[in-house]
């Protein structure tokens, strides 16, 4: 059993206002340092037997994004690894 | 003297004039409080109005949570002013850990509003004490991301002590678990509701005014208190 | 903002322009730097911008006007206006203004009616031409309300496409100096039961709840309606309403020499400037992939602080003149004011505040760019409305001054890139009386009658027809829709769905109110365009009238195929006429509108679709007649024929 | 200039609707093979200089994400590395 992981990202010249809004409240817990916040999907998909990248890809085209506004990447992961 | 009931507005507050219109059809003066000021103008209450604080697009309330005005509404509650957090407010009240649990994303995925029947399950708070227990009432429901969720451990301790302030009752519109509608905490002066009271004050514009038993109640535990 | 197709682009200029007196931005955003001097950029035009001198020295130069959706006469009178070839972005702005989206130059000649037969009144503020009509209700206070269409974005983007057609709705509504209060939406998709629809439908939803909740502006109703002319062209039409102070109106006029011209809102992104890519392409070899058309992006938490911003602004007396940013951007937004007041403006390019640094002048004018503002404002008033701004957490940019040179005048990075008469963009463009003929089916398609089809004859087959309607998706219950609408925030909705109008409370003192409904049927317009109008015009207003309201005053959104195309041509023409007549005949005005041509899929256009709001008064809304039977024993009686 | 990636999901024990619809959505595509789907938010942030992971731990920590209901993992990532 293995897990595809799908990082679905606004492309980069569509607006972000959930990062917007992200990045214009640091400043109110003192961190000044940041220049930019995006933010996306992240989206793991866990299937029965082997990683299926290609079912992965199918999946992420037309259910996960959007392609008219919204980019992603595609990878395996192994499933030791905890979150966190 | 009539009591000073103040209702927050941070960026994106949208219900916080009805709040204030509930406040004064309840018979209070009501003080607009601003994010940015901790002071709390010594009112006697605090509302965190409905709304869409900083466009909820993180996690709703996770922002307003930092608010100047939260640090002194954090303090003020732990000395026990009543303080209501209706949707927005209630989700932000969990942010700041003022209650237990947490509101997500409706179980439909969808933003639903609806006329909303509850039982008032818990009466022994500065908000609900003019109710009756078992008490259903109607009221506007609003939200796209209502579903309350905690452990099953929290869930257990907040029925067993009596903590569920209400529940939805002939349909649950967000998937909360058990059907919790509002909850408080220990002492009973802080409550969160989902469903909004401040749009039931008026026969005129509400499905009924059974929401403003809510603003009556503090007045009279208020009173009660002098 | 309509389903036009976009168009746009060129630049130009020639001498420069000095900048702008004052920038400041507020903190609502991280990213820093607003000037995008420092930018690291993409070679433009191998030697630079193309400027006013540059124009003026390459005569020869050939240009893309056809590609940016200009006739070759259209072009020809552009330079014979400049006196010499127009720039790059001059180009783009022309080819904006004069679009049919923002010159109404198909539908112009047919318009005039809604002025001509309108009934003379004292009570109207503000009518046609201005960014909402604006009708006084009281001694004290008027009302401005508007309809709008964001059909073809809803179709690429249904989410967006929708939301931001409320956003931009909302704002022509606080442009007149009014506190927003309530939207409406009337939404037409192909068949129900289509693939396509499962993409569309729920989008449009989510991004009209989504946009008009998270203002917090009350829905108080709309229509939802199947049918597959529309498959490949929803339509989404918009209506907002709101209310201000008789003496808080506004208006767009970039009055006084010497005054500050301010840029409130967003950051200026490439949004919605895909016509514009047509000069991207024809001046970049490489790299111009990545400039295709992109999607406006709604943020409704901007919008709201926006609106707030501005009425403190109004509130406090600060500006001489304003208005919002709409589907042509600063292009119409600069071009407008300035025409308005007869003046000239000097505007420097650089101090737009970009979200990417890298874009062209052209992209700037172009940009269509959500939830900004135009103000207009006194050199010794700018400090306040910076200082407004900042609490609001909006930015606030001054971009340049107002002049008596009658020129508008755009530098970039020190350059002279625009140098235009801004009436010759805003008032002047081209004004077509085109052909028209009545559709060759016409008479087949009103030769078959209902009269002929089979009625139910016996009392299963009556049942069965009821349930077949009752269970139709044009007559069905739409909860599913309305329930992801806010209906009660503001506190004031009287009657929203399911009722067949809203009501809202103006004045809690008083209880006066307005009633609003938002009509339309596209099949009975498409075998009477004439009578369609008016019948859409008869719904609305007797939606209105039942609740008990008076109603005042109409506006209107007028969905057709291609104005090049005769028999759309002739379908717009009678519509047009027949909302004018029933508005004389009902003696109300007019006050506004929206045209929305090119709503087809290849060569079939959409059924004609006028949409049709009507706004009506009532002195105590507590004496409003919801539908529905109230008590037991009550008596029908049925009225008419 | 670098930035950290931070993603967020929900625990493991609090219902996740949004990635439940996905999974509900894959026979209809003719996918069979996906045991379960998750989504949460993919989060990037830049910083003026260097990458500022202990920043970025204390942001996500306190604003990205909720404790009662998610977790967090955190990375740096060279910004060369293009989106898609
Ligand atoms: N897109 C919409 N937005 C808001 N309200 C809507 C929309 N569509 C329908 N409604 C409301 O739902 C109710 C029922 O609509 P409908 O079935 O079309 O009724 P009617 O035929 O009486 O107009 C009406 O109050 C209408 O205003």
């Amino acid at each position: 059993m293995a897990r595809v992981v799908v990082d679905v990202m606004l492309k980069p010249e569509i607006l972000d206002p959930q990062g917007q809004a992200v990045a214009g409240a640091l400043p109110q817990l003192g961190i000044g340092n940041v220049r930019s916040v995006r933010i996306g999907k992240h989206i793991e998909i866990e299937f029965d037997g082997e990683a299926d990248l290609d079912r992965a890809r199918e999946i992420a085209d037309k259910l996960l994004a959007n392609p008219v506004i919204e980019d992603f990447t595609l990878r395996v992961e192994e499933l030791e690894e905890a979150d966190q | 003297m009539s009591m000073r009931i103040g209702v927050v507005t941070f960026p994106g507050s949208l219900d916080d004039r009805d709040a204030q219109r509930a406040v004064r059809l309840a018979g209070a003066e009501p003080v607009a409080l601003w994010h940015a000021d901790a002071d709390l103008h010594g009112v006697d209450a605090v509302i965190l109005p409905g709304g869409f604080s900083y466009g909820d697009y993180l996690r709703c309330g996770a922002i307003a949570r930092f608010s100047a005005v939260m640090d002194s509404v954090i303090k003020a509650a732990g000395d026990g002013l009543p303080v209501l957090g209706i949707c927005n407010g209630f989700q932000i009240l969990c942010e700041a850990h003022l209650l237990p649990g947490a509101l997500t994303r409706n179980e439909h995925l969808h933003f639903r509003n609806r006329d909303q029947w509850l039982r008032v399950e818990s009466t022994s708070t500065a908000w609900t004490a003019g109710f009756q227990a078992g008490q259903e009432i109607l009221i506007p429901v609003k939200n796209g991301e209502g579903c309350y969720v905690a452990d099953r451990r929290t869930l257990d301790e907040l029925e067993g002590s009596g903590r569920i302030v209400a529940r939805y009752v002939r349909g649950n519109p967000n998937g909360s678990q058990r059907d919790i509608a509002a909850v408080r905490n220990e002492a009973g002066n802080v409550v969160g509701i989902m469903p909004h009271p401040e749009h039931a004050v008026e026969a005129l514009t509400g499905p009924s005014v059974d929401g403003l038993g809510f603003f009556t109640s503090v007045l009279a535990h208020l009173g009660a208190h002098a | 903002m309509t389903a036009t197709p976009r168009t746009n682009e060129t630049s130009a200029a020639a001498e420069r322009v000095d900048n702008a007196p004052a920038e400041a931005e507020a903190p609502a955003t991280v990213e820093a730097g607003s000037a995008p001097a420092d930018a690291g950029v993409a070679p433009y035009y191998g030697e630079g911008p193309d400027t006013v001198a540059r124009a003026a020295s390459t005569p020869d130069e050939e240009q893309p006007f056809l590609e940016l959706g200009l006739r070759d006469d259209e072009y020809a009178r552009i330079r014979q206006i400049l006196g010499r070839r127009p720039t790059q972005a001059e180009l783009a702005m022309y080819s904006i203004m004069w679009s049919e989206h923002c010159s109404y130059k198909s539908s112009k000649v047919h318009l005039r009616q809604f002025s001509e037969k309108a009934p003379k009144s004292d009570t109207m503020l503000a009518g046609i031409g201005e960014n909402a009509g604006v009708v006084q209700i009281s001694e004290k206070l008027a009302v401005t309300f508007k309809a709008e269409s964001h059909n073809h974005p809803s179709f690429v983007e249904p989410h967006q496409g929708a939301a931001t057609g409320v956003g931009g709705i909302v704002r022509d509504i606080l442009a007149m100096g009014a506190r927003p209060i309530a939207v409406m939406d009337s939404l037409r998709f192909g068949a129900a039961d289509h693939p396509d629809t499962k993409r569309v439908l729920p989008g449009v939803v989510s991004g009209v709840g989504g946009y008009g909740n998270c203002l917090g502006l009350p829905n108080v109703g709309g229509e939802v309606v199947f049918d597959p002319c529309y498959q490949g062209n929803p339509l989404v039409n918009a209506l907002s309403v709101g209310v201000l102070p008789v003496d808080r109106l506004q208006n767009k006029a970039a009055a006084g020499n010497g005054n500050v011209v301010i840029l409130l809102g967003a950051k200026t992104g490439r949004d919605g400037i895909g016509g514009v890519s047509v000069l991207a392409s024809a001046t970049f070899d490489a790299g111009s992939e990545t400039r295709r058309p992109s999607v406006q992006v709604g943020d409704p938490f901007m919008e709201k602080l926006l609106i707030e911003a501005c009425l403190e602004v109004y509130d406090a007396g600060l500006i001489v003149g304003i208005q919002d940013l709409g589907g042509a951007g600063l292009t119409c937004a600069l071009s407008e004011t300035a025409a308005a007041a007869g003046n000239g403006m000097e505007i420097n390019l650089d101090l737009v505040p970009l979200r990417e640094p890298s874009m062209e002048p052209h992209e700037v004018l172009a940009s269509e760019s959500q939830e900004r503002m135009l103000l207009i404002v006194e050199p010794a008033k700018v400090d306040a409305v910076l200082a407004v701004a900042q609490k609001w957490g909006v930015w606030a940019t001054a971009l340049g001054t107002v002049t008596d040179s009658g020129r508008l005048v755009i530098t970039w990075r020190g350059e002279t890139v625009v140098d235009v008469p801004p009436g010759s963009l805003a008032d002047d463009g081209p004004v077509y009386a085109r052909p028209m003929r009545e559709p060759s089916d016409l008479i087949l398609l009103q030769a078959d009658r209902a009269e002929t089809l089979p009625r139910p004859k016996t009392g299963d087959e009556l049942r069965e027809t009821v349930l077949r309607l009752a269970a139709s998706p044009n007559l069905c219950d739409k909860t599913w829709v309305t329930e992801q609408y806010d209906r009660y925030v503001l506190g004031n909705t009287v009657l929203a769905q399911p009722e067949d109008s809203g009501v809202i409370r103006i004045d809690e003192e008083s209880g006066l109110g307005i009633a609003l409904s938002l009509d339309g049927n596209g099949r009975f317009a498409r075998l009477d365009p004439y009578n369609g109008a008016k019948l859409a015009l008869a719904e609305a207003y007797r939606n209105v009238a039942v609740t008990g309201a008076t109603p005042v005053a109409v506006t209107d959104c007028l969905n057709f195929g291609s104005p090049e195309d005769p028999t759309v041509m002739w379908q717009f023409a009678e519509a047009v006429r027949g909302l004018a007549d029933g508005c004389q005949e009902l003696g109300i005005p007019v006050t506004g509108g929206n045209v929305s041509f090119y709503n087809q899929t290849g060569a079939a256009p959409i059924n004609p679709t006028p949409v049709v709001g009507v706004l009506g008064v009532m002195s105590d809304v507590a004496k409003r007649v919801p539908m529905g039977f109230s008590a037991d024993g009550d008596v029908l009686i049925l009225l008419g024929q």
